[in-house]
């Protein structure tokens, strides 16, 4: 048998930064937790809203910098002093202050990769479906328009409850986001 | 749309909102049907690129003697161009890393093709070093893999820090790209009318909401990846010029030649990124976004590096002289007075004297005056490092050996085959790919203001 | 056939791009049949398929060869892209009765000799499975003493040369030999009655027994038939000064070892004349200023800068035409009359004064020689005052002439014109040598020669001569036949060949057979006959062995001495004078196709693949001609220079003109052996024809010479155009005064810096640590190290279009600089291979290891590993690396292949290469001495340069063992590191030149 | 808007960036075993060759001696195939009329070479020398594996450069008595550590790893 379309949440639409600011902040202090804001460029404020926690990034970042480094130190010594050394100019078979350079760039590498692949892993990307998508004006998501989602995991959501509320908060439209 | 504005203070002219910024900047690559002028500049471009494919097949069958080189000159096109381009792409980098962490708001609406520039540069200045071998099919030699030789690369070699640090480079370079692409892509998805484009934008997306979590790790990473790159592009053109500092070569084995190589490297980026924004904003009415502002700043930064250049030049000589050194005492002379000359006296007055016009503020402000000029320190700097490798090469220790370089056709060939490329894909990116960010743009008007 | 063969085949060897297009009609059947004993054909022909899958005719059909090389150059990029290619399945054939003394994949040596003009060279020869591949000098052979010049080292190349002409032919159709011998009979049993009266044979000099043996039967046989000489490297003004002298033909014999005080009169005696090898060592052992006391004292008088005059101690520059005159001058200094007029300066008659008190001073003790090209006039006054200074018996000795016939051979050749412009010759024999080529043109040789009936000529190339004439025998090469000849002091060699005949090649015995009534004999059969070899041979076994006949050489010849003083030569007309001399590298011609020595830069010049109109800077000046090094190789490959026109005596030739420092002003100097046309790829248009203007008067030099400027520009290829040390110090030297009072003058401004001063520890090398000491004060110059190490390395001839890009390939270059006036200035040689640095630049820079330092300190180049990216080349401040910027390697003519030294990698394109000091011989040694648990032994181990060498400058050996030769050099003060100041710590060293000064003369 | 994607897509993607990571590392590692394997190196892999000649045979069978036939292998790089002659010593006796020996009859009659198939082919840059080996105390059978029971002829090892770094690495591993070098059925002792050590010192081997040691 066909089950009724499940809800992801409901979804109200601000016509301007302040206002989804606004919103997010009373959203939160009305003890919904589960909710994201959506907006066409980056708002610090949003952030402190949603009150989430800082981001793991910078740790990450950092492991990585350190692999990439002794990985390309312990590759160079291993190859000239270890499996087979050769007496190149008569330098030294370890001659590390040749080996920084190297190393220096497998330390960004190793960086700037788990940087990026962090940064996506941490937002759950690649994600092409989303339910938001399912809201056509959603599309404005990218353009002018602000977005506040209350998902119904929330425990304190309510269709009804919550769509309510949403309406007071005067925005240009709420939706239901289908799952 | 508002009429262009000659505003040196702006960074964007009065008047957008984020519906006009998105609108404008994705119309080009959506709706705006493709002019004849695109068609015609992209067909030259392709030409050079065939230029290249020829230059490079008779390269490999026929090799390197076709080329100029010889001994003692075992260097030259191929090594200028190669560093060259490198420095070129330094720019793109610059802007959008450096400035970024310096808090340069002016820097948003040229650091995407800026940095678009950085790859096409450094993917022609890659060429380089593969085909200048004598044997480029076995140039995965350079990389270290386990193999049934037991031989590996010899790390003391600069040739292999290249090796590390142009390919970090370029990966690097790529993801920063990227990443930045990511919201704008979105965009493109969200707006596009065509589904191939839709899904094609979307699967690029990889599912860009535009969701607050989103942007807090997304700005992290992107300050993270800023903060990494930019003593990544200092250190690939030390490197660079490691190749010839770490030589025993009177005139390369110069201590000056890494923070020299880095603000020549500064110098001829932005004077291409300069070569490239004045057309492309005149083209696509970009003025709003590109002002004066950008190209004032950008004429300031050129006049710097190329003083600091210019006290690069005057060390060097000064250092030649003072070590008392009868072999580094040489290069200069022979620079100032032997057979190279003429291209030591142009590399001066390209590098030093002409661009000393953008202390005038009415030069800095005179637009196709800052494009010849732009055009002109192109010019200046691969004359610089033509001078550097050749002149240094062919009078070295024993007068025995001296000899002299002069390029064949195909040296020509597969330098402007390059040019060509380095074209070809700059008409691809502005026709597929927004060329100004615009979430940074968004971010940037006044609207943007979240007031408590 | 075995591995090691089939490896030297699976390789290519020396050959230049043109010499690949050989397109010479070679069916494949006359090749292999030939070579059948020697390699097992179906092999090769195997091989050749695997080498060039599908690519077989190509190589047979020249034509196609260019686009071939294209696919090579494809294939062999493909083979790199799919990495560790696949080898082809090779077959591998044995022997069906293997030789007796064969060990497969070990070399053997076998003593034969070279003649030039005449006079033989002792010479072991390297045989791989029946190939010749190298060649060393014969140790017991006088005219050897173990050293060898160019031309010997050169000869294997010539064997191979696909250029040779390959079948006996008859007005250009193919015959067989019986057909040549019918054709003799029935012109034979013609000339029967009149005695012999049509028939003239034509040789160059001849000093073989068998030979004149051979002749002297058939002119017995035929009484008026004649026997006429011609070698245009003649030395018939030694000849003519003789029986001015003695009023007969005598040869001086010289022993430099004996002479304090040495004149040379235009004389270069240390590196062309009969004897130069072993003069040239005598000479360079009393250089050695560890005992100053012995050190010798050479005068030059010479127009053309030579080696010798090079080496000088005091060098005086003198139109040709004036030696005479200070010959003279000499005399009546010596004898104190009163000088005539001999044409000289104050500066000169001071120089002379000063050489004629220095050689009174050394009675019995002293040496005068004159030059081949200087009239006998001048060989009478050399004779003269040997004379006078009691030289005889002590340093010079008169005997017997090597040559068997001697004669005045410019009148002998006039003679022959005569009688065929006569009429009087119906067949006429040209047994080697090429006169059409070479003849005096006012002789006009060719014009005469048509008359003749029945013309055959004997020679390894089809050339002009051949061309002129009906019957044209393919000759054997000397390493190819049987024959026997004499040592500058009359030591016979018997010749005996390595190889079967390549292309049925007959042997100048052979032909002369076909006079006799036992036409069809074998050389070796004539000639074990002339010695009377019968069953038992142990003799002549012993002959073969050691490649010389015990107590042959001449004894002292008791002479009568009336010279005749009144004769003098006349002056030459005013003007420019010319002076022809044969080529340091083509010699009359005959070398002309030989591209390792087309591409040898010539000592002083440092010209390759051409001749020159040679002048002083002065005269090239007051012509208002420039020369200037062109944008492309510049100093180091191009100079661009005049086309000038030469008129002489009503003729005219086109040459490019460059200047010589130190050359006399007014005269020019041309080389022969250029502007050939038939000559074969690499001989043809290179350069200028200068005999086409040489007369028979004047052979040597001659007045009344014009130059024109044509207003046209040549490049010319140069491999040194820039000979000034720039206070750079590469070649140390001084005074013998100096050097006495204080052998630490000559390290003067040495920054070397010391060994302590270092932030890495040594690297310590135990066991053995090779190196080499080069000894600047005895190296003459002479090339022959250069062209044996280009074959002992397999090193490519790249032609004169590379070279001119600055892209020669010699691991060893022989630098020339000078030191004072550019009209007379010092000459300093310094042959520079690689320096094999313990503190390599060029390892450090190679991305990928292909060159690093082995464990006894050599610096090996992996050739297989190397992608040639150049920087190891631009980091090497001595410039000895070599780069395949093409591919130079003739990878596709069968017969080159054969010369290669299979124990050294055939290098590819794209790939760099140099100087190993040659590790092969290195390793060979070491396995050898490994197997006997011992160590290998000083002197064991001789570089390929090393053993060429005739004035011992080269020595290499252990420095770990303090009583090496080597060490013991490097001990010494004269010992110096090119470039040390750089820290690069070169195991070749260089011990400075020491001159001894006259202190009247001083400086 | 509406989707783009079908659910499925999320679950495509990371699987497939996921997937990417080792599909490419198995790649290499595949194109790493192809290069050893017998398809490259030829290695095991029997010769076509003009005579069914069988090493087991006259080795295991008759116990002939590999110097009798590969001669120089004491004194020269090369070991040495044998001339026709060789084999008529025996075989104008024996099977003097086998049909399977036409071939090398009709060589030694006509004097034209038998054309074996090269089974150990080293690359032309590569200068192995066997006499030196043998003396310092390689037996055949460690290069040339088991030639006893070998009716074809094959190559035993990859012979690739780090298989002779192997030796030329630690000797000791491998080495044997030189009395023992040219026996086939000699099996390496337990303490093959031991005795290699000693004969190390005693032949004095060294460990060659210049590269002018087989590159020239």
């Amino acid at each position: 048998m066909k089950r009724p379309p499940l809800v992801h949440g409901l979804l109200a639409e601000f016509d301007d930064p302040t206002s989804l600011v606004e919103a997010t902040e009373r959203a939160h202090h009305e003890g919904y937790r589960c909710m994201d804001a959506y907006s066409p460029y980056p708002i610090e404020e949003l952030h402190h809203a949603l009150g989430s926690p800082k981001s793991r990034l910078p740790l990450i970042v950092l492991i990585g910098g350190i692999l990439g480094l002794l990985g390309g130190l312990w590759l160079e010594y291993w190859v000239s002093a270890i499996t087979y050394p050769l007496n190149i100019g008569g330098k030294p078979f370890a001659s590390w202050p040749a080996f920084i350079p190297v190393a220096f760039e497998c330390t960004i590498l190793g960086a700037a990769l788990s940087c990026v692949f962090g940064m996506l892993a941490l937002n759950g990307l690649p994600m092409p479906y989303h339910p938001v998508f399912n809201v056509p004006r959603f599309a404005l998501a990218s353009r002018n328009r602000f977005f506040l989602c209350i998902e119904s995991s929330d425990p304190r959501f309510d269709i009804d409850r919550t769509r309510h509320f949403l309406e007071t908060l005067n925005p240009r439209e709420v939706s239901t986001v289908a799952d | 749309m508002a009429e262009p504005t000659s505003s040196q203070s702006q960074v964007i002219a009065p008047g957008h909102t984020f519906g006009t910024v998105t609108d404008q900047i994705s119309a080009i690559v959506l709706t705006r049907k493709t002019s004849m002028g695109w068609y015609a500049g992209f067909s030259v471009a392709l030409f050079f690129t065939l230029v290249l494919l020829v230059s490079l097949t008779n390269l490999v069958i026929t090799g390197i003697g076709i080329w100029g080189n010889n001994i003692p000159v075992g260097w030259a096109f191929d090594i200028t161009n190669f560093v060259w381009w490198i420095g070129i792409g330094h720019a793109g980098t610059l802007i959008s890393a450096v400035l970024l962490l310096l808090k340069q708001s002016w820097r948003t609406s040229i650091n995407r093709f800026a940095e678009a520039m950085t790859l096409f540069a450094v993917s022609c200045a890659g060429i380089f070093p593969l085909f200048h071998t004598g044997r480029p099919w076995l140039a995965y030699w350079l990389f270290p893999y386990p193999n049934t030789m037991n031989i590996w690369p010899q790390f003391r070699s600069p040739l292999i820090w290249d090796v590390f640090a142009v390919s970090t480079y370029a990966t690097v370079s790529a993801l920063f790209w990227f990443v930045g692409l990511i919201p704008d892509l979105a965009t493109l998805r969200d707006r596009s009318q065509s589904k191939v484009g839709r899904f094609i934008y979307g699967l690029l997306a990889m599912g860009w909401r535009g969701s607050a979590h989103h942007w807090h790790q997304y700005e992290t990473a992107y300050l993270l990846l800023a903060g990494l790159a930019t003593p990544l592009v200092v250190s690939v053109h030390t490197v660079v010029s490691f190749d010839f500092a770490v030589s025993i070569l009177p005139g390369w084995h110069t201590t000056i030649f890494p923070p020299y190589f880095v603000a020549g490297a500064i110098y001829s980026g932005f004077a291409m990124v300069m070569t490239l924004a004045i057309p492309i904003r005149a083209v696509y009415k970009l003025e709003d976004f590109i002002t004066m502002r950008h190209l004032q700043n950008m004429a300031k930064v050129m006049l710097v590096t190329g003083l600091i250049v210019a006290y690069g030049y005057l060390t060097e000589a000064f250092i030649a002289w003072y070590s008392a050194d009868k072999y580094e005492g040489f290069v200069p002379l022979n620079r100032l007075t032997g057979p190279y000359a003429v291209a030591y006296w142009s590399l001066i007055l390209c590098n030093i004297i002409i661009p000393q016009l953008l202390w005038l503020k009415k030069v800095r402000l005179n637009v196709p005056l800052l494009f010849i000029i732009s055009i002109i320190v192109n010019v200046g700097m691969w004359l610089e490092r033509f001078v550097i490798i050749v002149t240094s090469l062919h009078r070295d220790f024993l007068p025995s050996s001296w000899g002299m370089y002069s390029p064949t056709f195909w040296d020509w060939s597969t330098f402007m085959g390059t040019i060509g490329l380095f074209l070809t894909l700059l008409f691809l990116f502005v026709r597929f790919l927004p060329m100004i960010s615009i979430a940074e743009m968004r971010a940037m008007l006044p609207e943007a203001k979240v007031n408590e | 056939m075995n591995s090691e063969l089939r490896r030297a085949l699976s390789r290519g060897i020396a050959g230049s791009e043109e010499r690949g297009q050989s397109s010479s009609p070679r069916t494949k059947d006359t090749f292999w049949r030939t070579l059948d004993e020697q390699a097992e054909d179906p092999a090769f022909q195997e091989h050749l398929y695997n080498e060039f899958p599908s690519e077989i005719e190509a190589i047979t059909d020249p034509v196609a060869r260019r686009s071939f090389l294209k696919l090579m150059g494809a294939s062999i990029a493909l083979a790199g892209v799919t990495a560790c290619t696949k080898q082809p399945a090779e077959k591998i054939v044995p022997y069906v009765k293997q030789p007796e003394e064969l060990i497969p994949g070990k070399p053997l040596f076998y003593a034969t000799a070279m003649t030039l003009g005449g006079v033989a060279t002792g010479l072991l020869v390297e045989s791989h499975e029946g190939r010749p591949t190298k060649i060393e000098g014969n140790p017991l052979h006088p005219g050897s003493r173990g050293a060898t010049d160019v031309f010997a080292q050169a000869a294997v190349l010539g064997l191979y040369d696909p250029d040779r002409a390959q079948t006996l032919t008859n007005i250009g159709d193919i015959r067989p030999w019986a057909a040549f011998i019918g054709a003799m009979r029935a012109a034979l049993t013609a000339q029967q009655a009149l005695k012999g009266a049509g028939l003239r044979i034509l040789t160059e000099s001849v000093s073989s027994p068998t030979l004149a043996a051979q002749i002297r039967d058939v002119l017995a046989r035929y009484p008026s038939a004649k026997w006429h000489q011609w070698d245009p490297a003649s030395r018939d003004n030694a000849r003519g000064g003789a029986k001015l002298a003695f009023g007969e033909y005598v040869e001086a014999r010289y022993d430099f070892s004996q002479a304090d005080v040495i004149l040379s009169l235009d004389a270069d005696f240390l590196s062309s004349g009969p004897g130069a090898l072993a003069y040239a060592r005598q000479f360079a052992a009393r250089r050695n200023p560890q005992d100053a006391e012995r050190m010798n004292r050479l005068y030059a008088l010479e127009s053309m800068p030579s080696s010798t005059g090079a080496k000088a101690d005091h060098r005086l520059p003198l139109k040709p035409s004036q030696i005479e005159g200070a010959a003279r001058a000499v005399v009546a200094g010596l004898r104190g009359s009163a000088g005539d007029d001999s044409g000289l300066g104050p500066a000169e008659q001071k120089w002379i004064t000063a050489l004629a008190k220095d050689l009174s001073a050394h009675r019995g003790r002293s040496l005068v020689i004159a030059g081949d090209q200087q009239p006998p006039a001048v060989h009478m006054l050399a004779h003269v005052i040997n004379q006078d200074l009691g030289n005889e018996g002590r340093t010079v000795v008169y005997t017997q002439t090597v040559e068997a016939e001697p004669t005045s051979q410019v009148e002998s050749l006039r003679a022959l014109v005569a009688d065929m412009n006569a009429g009087k010759v119906d067949v006429l024999l040209i047994l080697g040598g090429n006169p059409v080529y070479t003849a005096p043109v006012d002789l006009a040789f060719s014009a005469a020669l048509d008359k003749v009936q029945l013309r055959a000529h004997l020679s390894l190339y089809s050339d002009e001569t051949s061309q002129r004439c009906q019957w044209q025998i393919p000759e054997a090469h000397f390493l190819e036949s049987w024959s026997d000849a004499r040592a500058f002091d009359g030591t016979v060699s018997i010749v005996q060949p390595l190889i079967a005949p390549l292309y049925d090649g007959k042997s100048i015995h052979e032909v002369m057979a076909t006079l006799g009534d036992r036409p069809e004999r074998s050389a070796y059969e004539i000639v074990r006959d002339h010695w009377k070899i019968g069953k038992d041979d142990s003799a002549w076994r012993r002959w073969l062995h050691d490649g010389v006949m015990p107590n042959t050489a001449f004894g002292a010849k008791a002479v009568r001495f009336q010279p005749n003083l009144q004769h003098t030569t006349p002056r030459p007309e005013p003007g420019i004078e010319v002076s022809f001399r044969n080529d340091p590298s083509v010699l009359d011609g005959r070398f002309a196709n030989n591209g390792w020595l087309q591409e040898l830069p010539k000592p002083i010049t440092r010209l390759t693949w051409d001749n020159a109109v040679l002048v002083s800077p002065a005269t090239a000046a007051r012509l208002q001609s420039r020369e200037r090094p062109a944008t492309t190789g510049g100093e180091h490959g191009n100079i661009i220079s005049d086309v000038v026109d030469l008129k002489y005596r009503g003729r005219i030739v086109r040459g490019t003109m460059f200047t010589v420092a130190g050359h006399p002003d007014d005269c020019a100097t041309v080389h022969l052996g250029y502007g050939r046309t038939r000559g074969g790829h690499l001989a043809n248009g290179a350069g200028f024809n200068a005999s086409s203007i040489r007369t028979s008067d004047a052979l040597g030099f001659g007045g009344g010479a014009e130059i024109a400027l044509t207003g046209q520009k040549a490049s010319l290829a140069c491999v040194q155009y820039h000979h000034l040390m720039e206070g750079r110090g590469m070649v140390r030297a001084v005074t013998r005064e100096e050097y006495v009072n204080d052998p630490k003058s000559i390290r003067e401004g040495d920054e070397t810096p010391p060994r302590i001063i270092t932030l890495y520890p040594d690297m310590p090398y135990q066991g053995y640590k090779w190196g080499m000491a080069i000894d600047i004060n005895s190296c003459i110059g002479c090339n022959a190290c250069v062209v044996g190490c280009q074959a002992e390395n397999n090193i490519p001839v790249i032609g004169k279009d590379q070279v001119m890009r600055g892209r020669e390939m010699h691991w060893l270059r022989i630098d020339t600089y000078y030191r004072g006036a550019v009209d007379n200035p010092e000459t300093f040689f310094q042959p520079v291979p690689c320096m094999q640095c313990e503190n390599a630049p060029c390892e450090v820079v190679c991305p990928v290891g292909a060159t690093s330092h082995s464990a006894e300190g050599l610096n090996d180049m992996v050739y297989n590993r190397c992608v040639g990216t150049r920087y190891c080349s631009d980091n090497c401040p001595y410039k000895v690396r070599r780069f395949n910027f093409l591919l130079y390697q003739d990878w596709d003519t069968p017969s080159l292949k054969l010369g290669r030294n299979p124990d050294v990698t055939v290098r590819s394109r794209g790939v760099m290469e140099k100087c190993t000091y040659c590790v092969q011989r290195i390793n060979a040694a070491k396995i050898d001495s490994e197997k006997g648990n011992r160590a290998v032994k000083d002197g064991e181990i001789k570089t390929a340069c090393e053993q060429a060498c005739p004035a011992d400058a080269i020595v290499f050996g252990n420095l770990n063992d303090p009583s090496s030769r080597v060490s013991k050099l490097k001990a010494e003060v004269r010992n110096y590191e090119l470039l040390g100041e750089l820290n690069t710590r070169p195991r070749t060293t260089y011990l400075g030149a020491v001159r001894n000064v006259n202190p009247e003369l001083g400086e | 808007m509406s989707q783009i994607f079908h659910r499925s897509a999320n679950t495509i993607a990371r699987v497939s960036i996921f997937g990417a990571v080792f599909f490419v590392a198995g790649l290499l590692g595949l194109l790493a075993e192809v290069n050893r394997s017998p398809w490259m190196t030829d290695a095991r892999t029997a010769r076509e060759q003009p005579i069914q000649f069988s090493h087991e045979r006259h080795v295991a069978g008759n116990g002939i001696d590999c110097r009798y036939c590969h001669t120089s292998v004491e004194d020269s790089s090369f070991a040495g195939i044998p001339p026709t002659k060789t084999c008529m010593n025996c075989h104008s006796e024996i099977f003097s009329n086998s049909p399977f020996l036409e071939p090398v009859r009709d060589s030694f009659r006509t004097g034209t070479s038998i054309q074996w198939t090269r089974v150990h082919d080293l690359p032309d840059f590569v200068y192995f020398n066997h006499s030196i080996h043998v003396n310092k105390g390689v037996g055949c059978t460690t290069c040339h594996g088991q030639v006893d029971r070998m009716p074809l002829m094959y190559q035993q090892n990859s012979l690739q450069m780090e298989w002779c770094l192997d030796c030329h690495r630690n000797p000791e591993k491998y080495v044997r008595p030189r009395s023992a070098v040219f026996s086939v059925d000699y099996q390496a002792p337990e303490d093959q550590e031991a005795l290699g050590q000693k004969l190390v010192a005693e032949y004095q081997i060294q460990k060659l790893t210049s590269c002018s040691t087989c590159h020239r």
